[in-house]
């Protein structure tokens, strides 16, 4: 069958992309999550073996990726008292869109916090 | 006749539960669980990333210094189920959203629950049988409380 | 939006006309290897008009062939929701000029149900999960005489709900209904909404038994996107919001 | 080609078709057959209300409201019917409560009501709070309320399905007419499924037609794309007589140059009419009621300023609606859909700013004569068997040549509840007749015609220079050389017909090829509409002859029947027929307000 041009991606608005950007986030998390608690129980097996490959997590492309799931988590779980602000606050949906705006800002707010330190200790803590 | 007007509250009829609260409860912990890895993740992340040295300071001797204290024990061991358990269900919904086909489903269900049951079970075992100075290493990895006894 | 920028003397002054290009996703069942494609249409239109008057024009100087559903061209009936520009409006409400007419205007089916024909979409899916949530009053007991007593407060519980046209604007914006045709959809949802929060009613129950279901209102993931569509202007996921609470309420 | 048997088949899923299904389909196997889907039709789009003497705010009874009826139609009203529709106002208001209606309320919990044009308390003393309403939706709460209903008791409906034809058993088309008396029956209808193209017949012991307005027989109207007069055309074809098509009501409110009606609720709720000078001109013309005059009155009366002079606008074409006086919040809780039309379509804030207004096509007082039990007449006294009619497809002549506001969606009920009574109680006596030979021929024929036509006439053109044509020559103001005028055009039109073709040749939703045959519809109603105002020479409600400016009750106190006969040239022509008024109490007296 001759293949159909596709349709136009639906044009939401903060709604969709904040929701969007939770179920990305959530999902980076649960994978990171896995590996964490796999690479943690080496703990068990050894002090050798699990400062070896935390050593290997010590290099700068580990830092950003960690960096990377700092984010994910810190707006995942900022979005996620939005959405808790909309299901229970009677007034939450109205605000829904400025609130989105809010947990940007506080990301930003938290992650320019968070990251000289972070970026610091990856780059320089040797 | 002064009409007035009944006042009933919502919503109005017998209680009749016959279709399992499933996703209702789902729903609920979604909300529920979410507020609490909040704090304990942040707490967790503080702890390990932003005091002390950061990743690179991590090592064998901070988890063990960690997990010797039963605090931290319990903390890490409800994040390790909170998380898991939160994140497992949402994974659950993202599959149902996106898997039409049945197989496909059951599949990626299968998947998820296999995944889940290792980390859950394993993770758990490790907080638990952890022994912060495990006999025979060298000592230079191991949190200094092992060596001042 | 433009609502302020005109006085009553410039709106009904000499409007200028101008030019509209239309970019149409169109759908020939009855080709002989049926595929969707997109055509261009270019009209002159007038500074009042709406979507639906070009399209009109288009069908009724250019290409007779061109179909969509429309009826009532003020926005009460809800016949033509489209996807305009990306996001499900109805035609018939939409002006041109809103619509920053120099580029093309890029017109799609309704996403989720079935394509019938063009802008046509089977809409027969959407009435069913309607029909499923037992939109009508229920009560017990005799029925009076005279009317039942409503306080105006009661009936201000419900009114935003019983503004639903069932233009279908909200289900097919939702993403999740776009993945799982199988979700009741906004719609029903305030439908059932509009009944369980009548003081007359007393089939709560029922109600959001149906709406507990796994396609249920557990579905919504709070995206919005029915809320920002809905041409009548109506808070739909904040009736769903208070459709989970109420169950919720209940369940404990 | 499919055969469906049923009891009673329902043409029209607006007001009056669900209304009547609901009372059928408990009582006999119905189908409702609509050419939209059922939430689709424009009874949705009425705005202001439903009277019934309710008295829930101030005192009134059944018997003023008959009268404000009698004389708001300009004593063209059959008074029997009338007297109907008053008393059982109170009942279909309350019927539609109970099936969940959310009217607007009083604080005691009661259904609020509020004034009207032409409804006044103790025989035109005063305006009286007549119309029960919930805000400026209440045709759609009844149409969403009566939907509701028919899911709850799961009638059978099919959607998107064109009725294209009436059988009857007897060929009432000829020149040759059974005797009076002579029983004719209805055998079932014909219907095109628009999804694919194929034609169903229904055989049905009752039919009853709700097919709606035809007010797309003008340009500037407040009716929907879809009000074709569809009905009211198939009985004309059938051989049956239309009453009273030249009385057509112009709304004074609808937005200016574009027809989108706002509810006479406005000036209910204290909005005013002002010219280019500011002046409240009704003052002059309805000394008592002023802005809630008559719709005829009011409509007239604004098209006199703007004929004198004193228009506003560039073009000095349309009078102010203000509401700029009234209290927003007030407006937004009684109003919010009628000022949001202003902001959307003129963008101008009714809150602040006048809004243009201009009559605009907006109800058929005439259509297919009914009796008080709403079967269908065939001459001024026969009824076709199993044949019933209701709401503005009908013409019970409750409305007489000027309909008051709210009256219609009274109607719809209470003649629509009768009609599914009627239908189910004839269907129960009978036994449905055989379909006559070759049903569906006809209508096949005609569909092949169109769409093979080769290069035919278009049909946005021919639709467009009718529509312009009754707007200019047939509208608030008549003469006989306007109408003259507009005879020509339309029967030059109806010739040009003839080689009508379209361009979508599919059988999948070709609405292109409906559009053909609803155009046929209204090119034939709009030739009875013009054909009844040229031999009306008398002036009377909605109908106004500049050239005859006063009501004759000596020569013209009487209805218009209106049959298709055949011609010599093949066609056919109009010829009328008189029917005399029903009067019970109330002598016609000089209509003054
Ligand atoms: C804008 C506006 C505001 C109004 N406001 C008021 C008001 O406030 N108060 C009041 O009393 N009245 C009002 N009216 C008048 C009133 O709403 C209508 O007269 C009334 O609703 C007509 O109802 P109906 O059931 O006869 O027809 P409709 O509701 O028009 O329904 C017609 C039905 O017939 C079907 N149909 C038509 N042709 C065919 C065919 N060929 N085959 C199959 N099905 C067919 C259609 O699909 C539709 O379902 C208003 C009218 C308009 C236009
Ligand atoms: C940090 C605190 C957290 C908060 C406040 C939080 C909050 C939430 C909330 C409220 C939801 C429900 C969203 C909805 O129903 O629309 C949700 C969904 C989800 N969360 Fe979290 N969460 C947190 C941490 C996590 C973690 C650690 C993971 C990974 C293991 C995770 C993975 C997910 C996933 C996969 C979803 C489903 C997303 C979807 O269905 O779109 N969350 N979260
Ligand atoms: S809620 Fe709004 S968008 Fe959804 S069907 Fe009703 S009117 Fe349309
Ligand atoms: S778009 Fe869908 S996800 Fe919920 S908020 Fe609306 S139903
Ligand atoms: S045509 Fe009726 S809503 Fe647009």
């Amino acid at each position: 069958m001759p293949e159909a041009p596709a349709g136009t991606l639906y044009r939401g608005r903060e709604g969709m992309w904040s929701w969007v950007a939770h179920r990305v986030t959530g999902f980076l998390i649960f994978f990171f999550l896995l590996v964490h608690v796999l690479d943690t129980s080496l703990v068990r097996v050894s002090p050798e073996a699990y400062n070896a490959v935390i050593g290997t997590y010590k290099n700068p492309i580990m830092g950003l990726g960690e960096a990377g799931l700092v984010a994910a988590v810190v707006y995942h779980a900022l979005n996620g008292v939005r959405v808790m602000l909309v299901d229970f606050w009677s007034r939450g949906t109205r605000y829904q869109r400025q609130m989105t705006w809010i947990v940007v800002a506080l990301f930003v707010i938290l992650m320019a916090g968070f990251l000289p330190v972070h970026l610091g200790n990856v780059f320089g803590g040797e | 006749m002064a009409a007035s007007t009944p006042t009933l509250a919502a919503p109005r009829s017998p209680r009749r539960a016959r279709r399992p609260n499933t996703e209702l409860y789902s729903w609920v912990f979604m909300r529920a669980s979410g507020a609490l890895l909040l704090i304990l993740i942040f707490v967790h992340l503080f702890t390990n990333l932003v005091s002390g040295g950061g990743v690179s300071a991590i090592d064998f001797g901070f988890v063990a210094g960690k997990w010797a204290k039963p605090v931290w024990q319990v903390w890490d061991l409800l994040i390790l189920w909170l998380a898991m358990i939160h994140g497992a269900n949402g994974l659950r919904t993202i599959i149902n959203d996106y898997a039409t086909r049945t197989g496909t489903r059951l599949t990626l269900m299968g998947l998820l629950a296999v995944a889940f049951a290792v980390v859950v079970v394993l993770g758990t075992l490790v907080i638990f049988t952890f022994s912060p100075c495990p006999p025979g290493a060298p000592a230079d990895l191991l949190p200094s409380f092992c060596t001042a006894g | 939006m433009t609502a302020t920028a005109t006085s009553p003397d410039t709106s009904a002054a000499e409007v200028p006309t101008f030019d509209v290009t239309l970019r149409i996703r169109r759908f020939d069942p009855d080709a002989k290897a049926p595929v969707p494609y997109w055509q261009e249409f270019t009209v002159t239109a007038h500074g009042t008009d709406r979507v639906l008057d070009a399209m009109h024009k288009v069908k009724w100087e250019l290409d007779g062939s061109l179909t969509f559903r429309r009826s009532c061209a003020h926005g009460v009936c809800g016949s033509d929701a489209m996807r305009i520009n990306g996001v499900n409006r109805l035609a018939c409400k939409t002006l041109l000029k809103d619509l920053a007419p120099h580029k093309p205007i890029v017109i799609e089916p309704i996403k989720g149900l079935t394509v019938v024909k063009d802008l046509v979409v089977d809409m027969d899916p959407f009435f069913a999960s309607f029909r499923e949530v037992m939109p009508f009053l229920i009560t017990s007991g005799n029925t009076p005489s005279r009317e039942r007593l409503q306080s105006p407060e009661q009936r201000a519980r419900f009114d935003d709900t019983t503004k639903c046209i069932l233009c279908a604007a909200c289900t097919t914006s939702c993403p999740v209904f776009w993945t799982d045709g199988q979700y009741f959809g906004p719609a029903a949802i305030v439908n059932a909404h509009r009944f369980i929060f009548d003081s007359r009613d007393e089939g709560a129950t029922q109600r959001l038994e149906v709406l507990n279901d796994s396609e249920g209102v557990w579905r919504c993931r709070t995206t919005f996107n029915c809320t920002d569509a809905c041409p009548r202007g109506i808070e739909v996921t904040k009736a769903i919001a208070e459709v989970k609470r109420a169950m919720i309420t209940r369940a404990i | 080609m499919q055969t469906h048997n049923y009891d009673v088949v329902i043409v029209g899923a607006g007001g009056a078709g669900m209304r009547a299904a609901l009372e059928s389909s408990a009582r006999a196997r119905t189908a409702v057959l609509s050419k939209l889907y059922p939430t689709r039709s424009h009874t949705g789009a009425a705005q202001g209300g439903m009277c019934a003497a309710l008295a829930n705010v101030e005192e009134d009874n059944w018997e003023w409201h008959t009268f404000d009826t009698v004389k708001g139609g300009d004593y063209l009203v059959d008074q029997d019917a009338a007297e109907v529709m008053a008393k059982e106002a109170i009942d279909a208001v309350l019927d539609l409560e109970k099936m969940g209606l959310p009217f607007n309320r009083t604080p005691e919990g009661r259904i609020d009501q509020r004034r009207f044009g032409g409804h006044t308390r103790n025989h035109g003393e005063a305006a009286v709070r007549r119309a029960c309403y919930a805000a400026d939706r209440t045709g759609h709460m009844i149409l969403q309320t009566l939907y509701q209903q028919c899911v709850k008791n799961e009638v059978e409906f099919y959607n998107e399905f064109y009725v294209l034809d009436i059988l009857l058993d007897s060929d009432l088309t000829a020149a040759e007419q059974p005797a009076a008396g002579a029983p004719v029956r209805v055998a079932g209808v014909v219907a095109y499924e628009l999804a694919t193209g194929e034609i169903h017949l229904f055989r049905a012991t009752s039919v009853v037609l709700a097919t709606g307005g035809a007010g797309k027989v003008f340009k500037t109207t407040s009716n929907a794309h879809t009000l074709t007069g569809d009905g009211m055309a198939l009985a004309l074809r059938a051989g049956l007589p239309l009453e009273d098509m030249e009385f057509f009501q112009f709304h004074p409110t609808g937005l200016a140059g574009l027809g989108i009606l706002l509810s006479e609720a406005a000036r209910g709720e204290g909005a005013i009419l002002r010219n280019s000078e500011g002046e409240r001109f009704m003052e002059r013309y309805a000394p008592t009621i002023k802005d809630l005059a008559p719709r005829d009155i009011v409509a007239r009366s604004m098209a006199n300023e703007v004929r004198e002079g004193r228009g506003c606008g560039p073009r000095k074409d349309y009078v102010l609606l203000d509401l700029t006086h009234l209290e927003p919040a007030h407006i937004e809780a009684k109003l919010p859909d009628i000022t949001e039309f202003a902001r959307t379509y003129l963008g101008i804030e009714p809150f602040t700013d006048p809004i243009p207004v201009y009559p605009t096509a907006h109800y058929a007082m005439g259509g297919v004569p009914t009796t008080i039990q709403a079967e269908v007449l065939r001459s001024n006294t026969d009824v076709v068997g199993g044949l019933f009619a209701a709401g503005e497809v009908a013409c019970v002549s409750v409305h007489g040549s000027n309909r008051l506001g709210t009256n219609s969606l009274l109607d719809i009920n209470v003649f629509g509840k009768r009609a599914g009574i009627s239908a189910a109680a004839y269907a129960a006596e009978h036994e449905a007749l055989e379909l006559p030979e070759g049903p569906a021929t006809r209508v096949v024929a005609e569909l092949d015609r169109i769409r093979n036509a080769p290069d035919g006439e278009k049909v946005a053109e021919l639709r467009q220079t009718l529509q312009e044509t009754m707007d200019a020559h047939a509208q608030v103001f008549r003469t006989e050389e306007s109408l003259t005028l507009a005879l020509e055009t339309v029967d030059d039109l109806r010739r040009r017909y003839r080689s009508i073709g379209v361009q979508d040749k599919g059988s999948t939703f070709n609405t292109d090829l409906l559009e053909a045959v609803e155009l046929g519809f209204l090119l034939d109603l709009a030739r009875v509409v013009v054909v009844g105002a040229l031999a009306r020479k008398e002036s009377r409600g909605g109908h106004f002859r500049e050239d005859f400016p006063k009501r004759d009750d000596d020569g013209f106190m009487y209805h218009t029947m209106a049959y298709a006969r055949p011609a010599a040239d093949g066609d056919t022509e109009i010829t009328l027929d008189k029917k005399p008024v029903t009067v019970t109490r109330y002598q016609p007296m000089e209509r003054k307000y």
